[in-house]
């Protein structure tokens, strides 16, 4: 059966060169770089070399900009916390948009539960931020507004040039999740006027274990990891050498051979956008067309009248790997919290399957994708009393409306005796 | 199947990848239809009727693996039951029938419960005089 | 020239059976253990394997205890900072030994800046901390103790069992960082009555880039890196899974190999003190005798009248990889702060240099080294001034005091107008 | 050395290995002892002068790599030197001369310097003559 991996959003496989580069940090360039004899001074040039290829990627002035984290996570963690507990005097107020990352909106959160405050700035139905909202939620207490450079979930790219302009005018630093961009998208921290970035390699085929911060050299921050004083006193630990040193090349790939990748995703998007869209009535992209609103490798789909879980399953069953931001597949069964934040119909959200494209995919793959997902989508209507319903009039289509039945939020809410969440 | 990794057991996937009686009952005798408000799931539950016995069952299901897995497999486990003995259905057959579920997903088989025992109350509605049968049983 | 690695508590290579179990889990088995695809759940499973073998390394009833870090610090600060949190209505104060390691000590200072408060129990001479003053620091408003199993920097073994059962009676959770021991002492979470233990495998030929954090199912804890749900609420972030199985099987491969690591290093370590107490005078070796008090991989010496620095250097230039507590290699200008606690008078201090050995030295590099520090100190020796006022009468050895000369520390009060700190 | 990796940079690792000057004068002239409350390091000059001139200096040093390699190069810098153009010594031109320190390093050149001019001192007060020639030259 063929393979087609699409979901390169979770993760990547590590390149040959990044693997090469690693293997010796393992055995016999094993040095703790704190150490001062050899073994320790070997590896902190590794380091170095590592902090210049990740600093080329997002055009940061020196590699001194540069710090390693442990992943995107403790990245974002790092950035909100680190900032807000260090300019705590200032103030103690956040801006963030309402679509970011669970790493973001939870470290929010938790400095809420410390008596910080923090405004969430609303995204149109495509998940781009609202900009008039964002100037008027920044107050003179705000120390940091937050914004993503790319949505994880629906790929939208926000407008982070004009973010931060305003940003600038307000005299706030301004942080960019770009896990979700980097290696897929050009970066540049100066075109976008932010403080802090974060990303993390094991996105573009780097290993996982390492995560990046680029911090401008003007931006307060404090460390929320404490111990010794690796990483110029900002993140205690002994450094994951092999990772960073992996994860240095695989940006030095990724630059090299960004615009390929782009090409080839963007291409690969369109075919199985359009397939889709030709062979499997009643689907609906979310987010922006593909185009310069939407990142290359991302697909965000609602199949509508069956359940995300269900799809997956039945695309693993045929050796396709996607995800879903339906409640069924997240622990907590809620959505998404993007796709509510888009405003998206709580059926099309529960249909919600996430496609995200790799340099490895093929034109075939695609095709292979489009025949079988049709598949999938019959087969999981022929089990969904929606899809009956639908066909008998009982309900209705949110996304070809036939005027007839009544919604399926309506539908659910009766049978159950609550609204759908 | 043997060297892929699954979400849930060998016996769930079966059943989610190919379910015992799904579809509808043209001639129903109870239709029972549920949703959970937690998940978002739908699970649509007729029965046929004779002699106070489940002869057949169907379902149709929105929902995830679990959801069609669970089910299939209450569908199965009810026929040929009286409906006293579907009355005492529990969810907790199915979990067991079907070797587990994650915990998570519990509440699956618990929609199951509830659809088919909607699908009874519908036949009782339509059917007085079982429901006084019933409670002469059960009395 | 022979090169002989005695830094392994900075950090060890890793075994081939180590990178070869780790090597898949790049490039094949790539996925990220949150997706519920194949190559997810593949991955899921390693993770779990991985749980059972550093479970079994601690004798922890159950893999589900365990949790992973990104390192040894990441779990000290959980450890800390997720305790103190998630008992904050019960109480703001915890009690900890004057000689933990930085990663402990300045997560206190954090949360004390927060408003909690923090005992430091004192420790005698060889770093045994003292337990009566522990039993009294214990107060209702306590929510944790944390003492660790074995001191990095002078090798003290502590008596875990005792302070397991003072914190059981008091009803205080009991913290144990067992960063120095796991792998070199056998450690038995159950016989040490700790609710919490951390360790990291790239003291023990494992990777860097994971900590672990086993907790007892009672404990209650709370995440300080906030985002996703993985580490079953505990932690967020993709986790490092190479370096998550290849830790693993290092920890299985240490409790096999224990008796004899330890057999092996216990040997050399007698016969490095013996050579280096026979061949250099005034040197004094920092902690306890070889011996059931002191761990068999550490020898924290300090050789008079020359400082710590000039001593690794020339080590270094001879292929003898060590370290020292000496304030010339710290960033911060600042002797160790466990050199202080155990009232290290400070010219011996200064003196300072660290062994520690690991199941690849010989006999022979033992001997070598004996034979090029011996030198070493005579040619530090023949460029110190204190050596010189020393051999004139001038000031007096701490060792092996004369009775005749004032005290080094007096002397360098006198020159440089401040006492020495 | 040349594949090695070295904490300091070659000239600095140079004068740490085969430090120039070192040991004591045994007529020296003047005698400075200086000592780094901060880190503990302690650094002895001891000059030779004639004329006016710094015709031999020594070092003796109690402290780091850094430390020996600053009153290495501070002792071969000063020789020959005039004692107004000593006393004007800075501890940059130690730095320089060593091809740069690490930040946290620079205070062992200052020390070098404190222990040369510690040293001047030292003769200035034996020789209170060369004193007022010192002054009549700066004024
Ligand atoms: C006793 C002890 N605890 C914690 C740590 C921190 O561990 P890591 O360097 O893996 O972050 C160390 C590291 O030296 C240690 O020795
Ligand atoms: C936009 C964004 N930010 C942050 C993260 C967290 O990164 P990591 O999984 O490397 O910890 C993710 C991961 O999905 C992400 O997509």
């Amino acid at each position: 059966m063929r393979q087609v991996y699409l979901d390169h959003q979770a993760s990547t496989p590590v390149l040959p060169e990044v693997f090469d580069a690693m293997r010796p940090y393992f055995t016999e360039a094993f040095g703790n770089p704190s150490s001062l004899h050899q073994h320790g001074l070997r590896v902190r040039d590794a380091l170095k070399t590592a902090r210049r290829q990740m600093a080329a990627l997002i055009n940061a002035e020196s590699e001194e900009e540069i710090f390693f984290t442990s992943d995107g996570t403790e990245s974002s963690n790092l950035a909100i916390k680190g900032v807000a507990y260090a300019n705590e005097r200032r103030g103690r107020h956040l801006v963030v948009s309402a679509t970011e990352h669970p790493s973001v909106m939870n470290s929010i959160e938790f400095l809420e539960k410390q008596g910080f405050t923090c405004t969430r700035v609303s995204v149109d139905s495509e998940g781009l931020i609202r900009l008039p909202e964002l100037k008027a939620a920044i107050t003179p207490q705000t120390t940091l507004v937050a914004v993503h450079h790319v949505n994880h979930d629906i790929g939208t790219i926000e407008p982070i040039a004009e973010v931060g302009r305003i940003c600038a005018e307000a005299g706030v630093p301004l942080y960019v999740d770009c896990e979700a961009s980097a290696g897929w998208l050009p970066i540049d921290v100066k075109a976008m006027g932010a403080a802090l970035v974060s990303f993390s390699p094991h996105r573009f085929y780097g290993p996982k274990g390492v995560g990046v911060l680029y911090r401008h050299r003007k931006a307060r921050i404090v460390s929320i990891l404490h111990g010794g004083v690796q990483e110029n006193g900002r993140r205690a630990g002994t450094e994951n050498v092999p990772a960073i040193v992996g994860g240095g090349i695989a940006a030095e790939i990724a630059l090299q051979e960004m615009s390929a990748r782009i090409a080839h995703t963007f291409h690969l998007q369109q075919r199985l956008w359009k397939g889709l869209s030709e062979h499997v009535p009643y689907i609906k992209l979310n987010g922006p067309l593909p185009g310069p609103n939407r990142i290359s490798t991302n697909l965000n789909l609602s199949t509508e009248f069956i359940e995300g879980e269900g799809q997956l399953l039945l695309c693993d069953l045929n050796g396709i790997a996607v995800a879903s931001g339906s409640s069924c597949v997240s622990k907590s069964l809620k959505i998404s919290h993007v796709l509510a934040a888009i405003g998206l119909d709580h059926a099309l959200a529960q249909g919600n399957i996430i496609m995200t494209l790799g340099k490895d995919n093929t034109e075939e793959d695609i095709d292979y994708v489009v025949e079988s997902f049709s598949k999938i989508a019959t087969k999981l209507r022929g089990m969904s009393p929606m899809w009956e319903e639908f066909e008998r009039g009982v309900i209705d289509s949110v996304i070809a409306p036939r005027g007839i039945g009544k919604s399926f939020s309506d539908h659910a809410a009766d049978i159950s005796g609550k609204p759908a969440r | 199947m043997s060297d892929t990794y699954t979400l849930y057991n060998p016996t769930v996937m079966e059943h989610f990848m190919n379910p015992r009686n799904m579809g509808d009952l043209k001639d129903a005798d109870g239709i029972g239809e549920v949703g959970a408000a937690a998940c978002g799931d739908i699970m649509k539950i007729s029965v046929k009727i004779q002699d106070g016995r489940i002869t057949d069952a169907r379902f149709k299901t929105f929902g995830c693996g679990s959801a069609i897995a669970s089910s299939s497999m209450a569908t199965e486990l009810i026929k040929g039951r009286t409906i006293e003995e579907a009355m005492n259905f529990s969810n907790q057959e199915v979990v067991d029938a079907l070797g587990g579920l994650p915990p998570v997903k519990i509440h699956c088989s618990v929609l199951a419960e509830e659809a088919l025992k909607a699908a009874l109350e519908d036949y009782v509605k339509k059917h007085p005089e079982s429901a006084k049968t019933q409670l002469a049983v059960t009395a």
